[in-house]
């Protein structure tokens, strides 16, 4: 390396250990920001991917692995985020009804007057349920959107019936797909379900910084995606049982069998370059100007919400 | 001026400088507005719900929920003191149980009542009514012990039954530690049926501070957090009243003049 | 095996705090229908003695029996007027006094009704919805004395009832205390500080020992004619002589608790 | 057998019997062992924890952070109880807003104190010291307002400063409430220190039962509640030690014979 | 204005509580060195008047002056031992006798060391370590006249202090405050009920009016001389004259108090 990076401690946040983040934790296992120079600490945010940007904005944390959107809300709201690698192109999000209802409900359209479960009012799976709703021809209103919390919270209140259709992700996805209890409208966790949901790839999970901190410390953010793309690629080239193995605990149930299920799922989640295709960066912000129309009435300046800059230089520098 | 009036007017001084100092502490760029928005957005932005239907039925939600929970928290914490602070081999068997119960966070218990009692009321209320249990408890317990003995002495004398004893000894004798219980029950209750909402539902005024918070509106969040306080202001009020009812044969309480 | 027509026999009762041995062995037989008034130095264990009798304290050694039953428990056939304050101080002089008849089961209502005439009696009237803080130390006393009476106990015990109150007032009370116990011959046990007191009233008068461990060293059987006036008794020489015995035996007590302290 | 004996054994057996019937319901599948794992399994889990190092690190931070804000929040809540309880008037102005803060639900609090202090230690302990604090507070208040007026009334006259009066007659009157509100804090403390960990942070029991969480790992989050109690259950104890050394002055509490 | 000499002056003085008048109208002057007793029927206003003498009470009318200056706050120069039990219960005898020293800046092994001779002084040598639940009434007012005691006050304030004793260790509590009084000739007021400890121990006895709204009747001063036999005394005629003087002025405002009452 020319240059010694700026920063060599350096605290990353997640919202939650959901399968999407995997990579920086499990690069940290592998080692591989050590061998970039530098010292990363995983800081998880149980409560959801808000918290770790707010502690981003507060300074509290370096960097943030987190969704897409937040670097076009906080444009909308004047700070200035960007997102310097991509881990996930595609969103690894599903939206299924409960079996029961497989035979009436096969499109987008059939959830009208349905109760449809997710996470947390304002987060993404609203976002993006909103999204798909509207994409399928239904008001604001044709459906009742509630909140049951991620993990088994939603899972429970899909098999007691308090909700008809669940918005979800891995492992919830595998565990209801084993037990047969859901049958999924969409599945973004390939590209193909992604297209038929959101017309397109729709980047989610990325690494943003400040742009003053990306600014005042480029040799830091470049080792930072260099050790990111370098397990990107691992996870890539690895067979899906030893990745099984080499999962960080906080990612993986304690079921073997069902982790490899669920890594053969979802291997496709992570971008084998990690870099920002313009065009599918209009797609969070298409939807989110839908949801939101205080975004819509920002002018939101794309270019400035991510850069490729680094994972083109880290492309080059790992050949 | 009489103390009322010169206590009202230090508390205004005091919200209105505070206001004050955080207002121009925003418009000056020294308080982050993305985190602590200026109180007039404030002020708009609860101006702006309380024109909306949905508010209101948020509010009915919440305070429905922190009733019931505050309630059935206290009834429940209460005799569980009563019957510990009366039978001591009881308590000595029981009192670790509930210590341990007392200490598992909330939060961790949300989904477990999402499990058992779905996403409706009941739920909300459970939490609730875990975090106004324990303080009910542990003072009534400690108040029913606390009791004078030669007042209790007189009273057996005279021939009280158990029932009586609890009605006409223990009881008025634990008033007073069951009342300070109720001050901070109160916002427990409230804590427990937003803390609930929060993790999951479709409506409520969690459910509104969660809305707010998921997409990063800091206003939203503390707007919620505004009316929650004035929700336990007036929920306060009452727990005065039955004070002021409940404690009529007492001396002025003994302070230095 | 308790003697016939025993209201309260103690034998040999042994009283203990912890290792201090407060009342060594006492014997103590009261008759039904006998007044009896115990005097004794202070802190020798009166109120302990009384304690012991209503179930309040269990002896160490020794045996209570209440007519003739062994005690366990509270005792249920005696009312005692204590000597430290136990009036509820949530609730007002009327419905102290009616307290027992509440928990016997009346209605408050009716426990108040019959309260008034009580606290009239003591002469209280005027003061039925004051607690008891509003009260002076003597109208509390008196609150408690008709507390107790009101229940007609078949044994009634009072700890220094009339210490706190002025001569005449003491004089009243004392009539309202014979004439309840004349009307139907109760057994009576009273301490007092007040020998003139002791000797008007009693049929008996105990004197114990200075404590700790202390005894009984006397019982003095007074043999005055009832109905007694006090104000023609007190210059009688029956009187007079009846009044050295006890003031002595007191008074050698007393000084022996002093060279035995050092 | 001793009273104590006694005590330990019907506890041994309710612990005992709770077990079997969650194990056996398990077995039986009576019990969703996916909500709900069988005992068996939360030992073993335990056991695999503690055989690492990890483990006891987290156990270690949370320890810290938990007696910080016990001590810390008692401390506060203490002052102030003491201070309103002797100045009415300030307790008049001051009180709401006490109240109001009482009400904030503490899982918003989180993010500012992560904005304000940090990721560190500071920002924990001062979530618990938000839930310690107010049950202090309001405990002590009250029992600075209960002391004997009689009592009160001969210490003055005997010419006691405000600082002796506080140290010889209001404190040691106070001590039954502090004490009480002590066994709510030891649980609140816990829980202040596990949610805020469980709310962000790298390591520590809350960040332990949050990763198990997010993997719907049950066993993981029972064996974390457990671990939770049984810290209580030692921290409680030293309470106890507490409240016999303080207490040495009372006639044995009144209990029915 | 308050005459000098005059360790308390009590002009016109009215008590209220609420709107019940306990004293209406109170003009009590105690002289330097004077030692006086307050009688009065229960319930007529003597605490309230000696609460007031110390600044516990404010008075709705009427003015106190203490050594010629009105009072404000409390009052610096009394000490007080109240008719209720004023003890800190979490304190032994010995540190609740010191009490008073360590609020003065005193060490507590100093305070403590002070304290023991008093208690061996009211008879309670071996009772160092007692907490107050653990004392007899008798000894627990004993302890409390210690703690006053201790202080050595200028105006020495009491209020019913023997009447939980014995004759004798009442006549052994005489002497102690009697040998304080003279060796520093100090003001000294106290309530009883009992007319000999009154008659016997006083300079002025002040008789009170039946409450409500009660008021001085009598001021009768004693001329006995110093110092005074209590037996010997007894049987004189001076004696007996005074003793009847203040029992039937006492007895027509105890009499006068049922008739109102009705
Ligand atoms: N709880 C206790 N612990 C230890 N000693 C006690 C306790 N209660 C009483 N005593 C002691 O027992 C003795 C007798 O007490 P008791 O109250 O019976 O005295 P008394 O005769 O009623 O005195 P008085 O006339 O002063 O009321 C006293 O020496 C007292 O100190
Ligand atoms: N806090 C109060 N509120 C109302 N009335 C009160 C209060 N305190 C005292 N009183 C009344 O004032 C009168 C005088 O009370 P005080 O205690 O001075 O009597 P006392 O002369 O000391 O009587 P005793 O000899 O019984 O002690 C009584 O009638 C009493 O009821
Ligand atoms: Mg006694
Ligand atoms: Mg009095």
């Amino acid at each position: 390396h020319a240059t010694e990076p700026e920063k060599t401690k350096l605290k990353i946040a997640v919202g939650s250990q959901i399968l999407n983040y995997m990579p920086v934790e499990l690069g940290v296992k592998l080692g591989s920001f050590k061998e970039e120079g530098l010292d990363v600490t995983v800081e998880n945010f149980q409560a959801g991917g808000s918290k770790a940007l707010q502690a981003l904005i507060g300074g509290s944390v370096d960097g943030t692995i987190g969704f897409y959107d937040h670097t076009i809300q906080m444009q909308a709201q004047g700070k200035q985020i960007s997102c310097v690698f991509l881990l996930n192109d595609i969103p690894g999000v599903l939206l299924g009804v409960r079996s029961d209802l497989a035979d009436k409900v096969r499109t987008g359209a059939d959830l009208k007057g349905l109760r449809l479960g997710i996470t947390a009012p304002g987060s993404s799976t609203e976002t993006m349920a909103r999204y798909y709703i509207k994409k399928s021809g239904l008001g604001p209103r044709d459906v009742n959107i509630i909140a049951v919390g991620s993990g088994a919270p939603g899972m429970v209140a899909l098999e007691a019936m308090n909700v008809d259709a669940l918005v979800y992700f891995d492992p919830i996805a595998t565990l209801l797909a084993r037990k047969k209890s859901a049958t999924a409208l969409f599945d973004a966790r390939t590209i193909e379900g992604s297209k038929q949901a959101f017309g397109g790839s729709y980047p989610t999970a990325c690494l943003y910084l400040q742009q003053s901190f990306i600014n005042k410390n480029p040799e830091t953010v470049q080792r930072l995606v260099n050790a990111l793309l370098k397990t990107h690629r691992w996870i890539n080239a690895t067979p899906t049982e030893q990745l099984v193995d080499a999962i960080p605990p906080g990612y993986k149930t304690d079921n073997r069998e069902v982790n490899i299920e669920i890594m053969n799922a979802s291997k496709a989640l992570f971008s084998p370059t990690g870099q920002m295709d313009i065009e599918a960066a209009k797609v969070p912000l298409a939807v989110l100007s839908d949801f939101d129309p205080k975004i819509a009435a920002a002018k939101i300046d794309l270019n400035k919400t991510f850069t490729n800059r680094f994972a083109e230089r880290a492309a080059q520098q790992l050949k | 001026m009489s103390r009322r009036g010169r206590v009202a007017l230090t508390q205004f001084a005091i919200v209105l400088g505070l206001i004050l100092i955080w207002e121009l502490g925003v418009w000056a760029g020294l308080i982050d507005s993305f985190f602590f928005p200026a109180p007039s957005t404030l002020v708009a932005r609860i101006g702006e719900w309380m024109s909306t239907a949905d508010f209101w039925t948020d509010i009915g939600i919440t305070l429905l929920e922190t009733v019931l929970s505050f309630l059935a928290g206290i009834g429940i914490g209460t005799a569980l003191g009563i019957w510990l602070g009366l039978s001591p081999f009881a308590a000595e068997v029981v009192q670790p149980f509930i210590k341990m119960f007392n200490a598992i966070p909330r939060i961790l218990l949300g989904p477990i009542f999402v499990i058992w009692f779905g996403l409706g009321l009941t739920s909300k209320v459970a939490l609730g009514v875990t975090l106004v249990l324990f303080v009910a408890f542990f003072n009534t317990f400690q108040g029913v012990r606390e009791v004078n003995p030669v007042v209790l002495a007189n009273a057996r004398l005279l021939r009280a039954s158990k029932s009586s004893l609890l009605r006409h000894v223990y009881l008025p004798s634990a008033t007073t530690w069951i009342l300070s219980s109720l001050r901070v029950s109160v916002g427990m209750a409230v804590m427990g049926a937003v803390v609930a909402e929060y993790l999951g539902s479709s409506a409520g005024l969690g459910h509104l501070i969660a809305q707010a918070e998921g997409v990063l509106d800091a206003t939203g969040v503390f707007a919620g957090i505004i009316v929650l306080s004035a929700f336990v202001v007036v929920l306060d009020a009452i727990v005065d009243c039955a004070e002021k009812r409940l404690l009529v044969w007492r001396p002025a309480p003994a302070h230095e003049s | 095996m308790g003697r016939p027509g025993l209201a309260v026999d103690l034998r040999d009762v042994m009283i203990r705090f912890g290792d201090f041995t407060a009342v060594k062995s006492m014997n103590l037989q009261v008759a039904e229908t006998e007044f009896v008034a115990v005097v004794g130095p202070t802190g020798c264990g009166k109120s302990t003695i009384l304690n012991t009798v209503t179930g309040l304290l269990k002896p160490a050694a020794g045996d209570v029996r209440i007519f003739g039953k062994s005690l366990t428990g509270l005792n249920g056939q005696s009312g005692y007027m204590l000597q430290q304050e136990g009036l509820l101080p949530w609730k007002t002089a009327q419905d102290n006094v009616g307290l027992g008849l509440v928990f016997q089961g009346s209605s408050i209502a009716k426990a108040r009704e019959q309260a008034r005439p009580w606290l009239a009696k003591v002469g209280l009237k005027g003061f039925e919805e004051r607690y008891p803080h509003q009260l002076s130390g003597g109208q509390r006393k008196r609150v408690a004395m008709a507390q107790t009476l009101i229940m007609e106990p078949k044994i009634v015990l009072m700890d220094e009832p009339f210490s706190a109150l002025d001569v005449h007032t003491r004089r009243l009370m004392h009539r309202i205390l014979l004439d309840l116990w004349q009307a139907d011959r109760r057994s009576l046990v009273f301490i007092t500080h007040d020998l003139d007191e002791a000797i008007t009233l009693a049929d008996r008068v105990v004197v114990m020992s200075a404590g700790p461990a202390s005894r009984m060293v006397a019982d003095v059987r007074i043999t005055l004619p009832r109905p007694r006036d006090v104000s023609a008794l007190q210059t009688t020489d029956e009187f007079v002589a009846l009044y050295r015995e006890i003031w002595s035996l007191l008074g050698a007590e007393v000084e022996k608790s002093y060279v035995t302290q050092g």
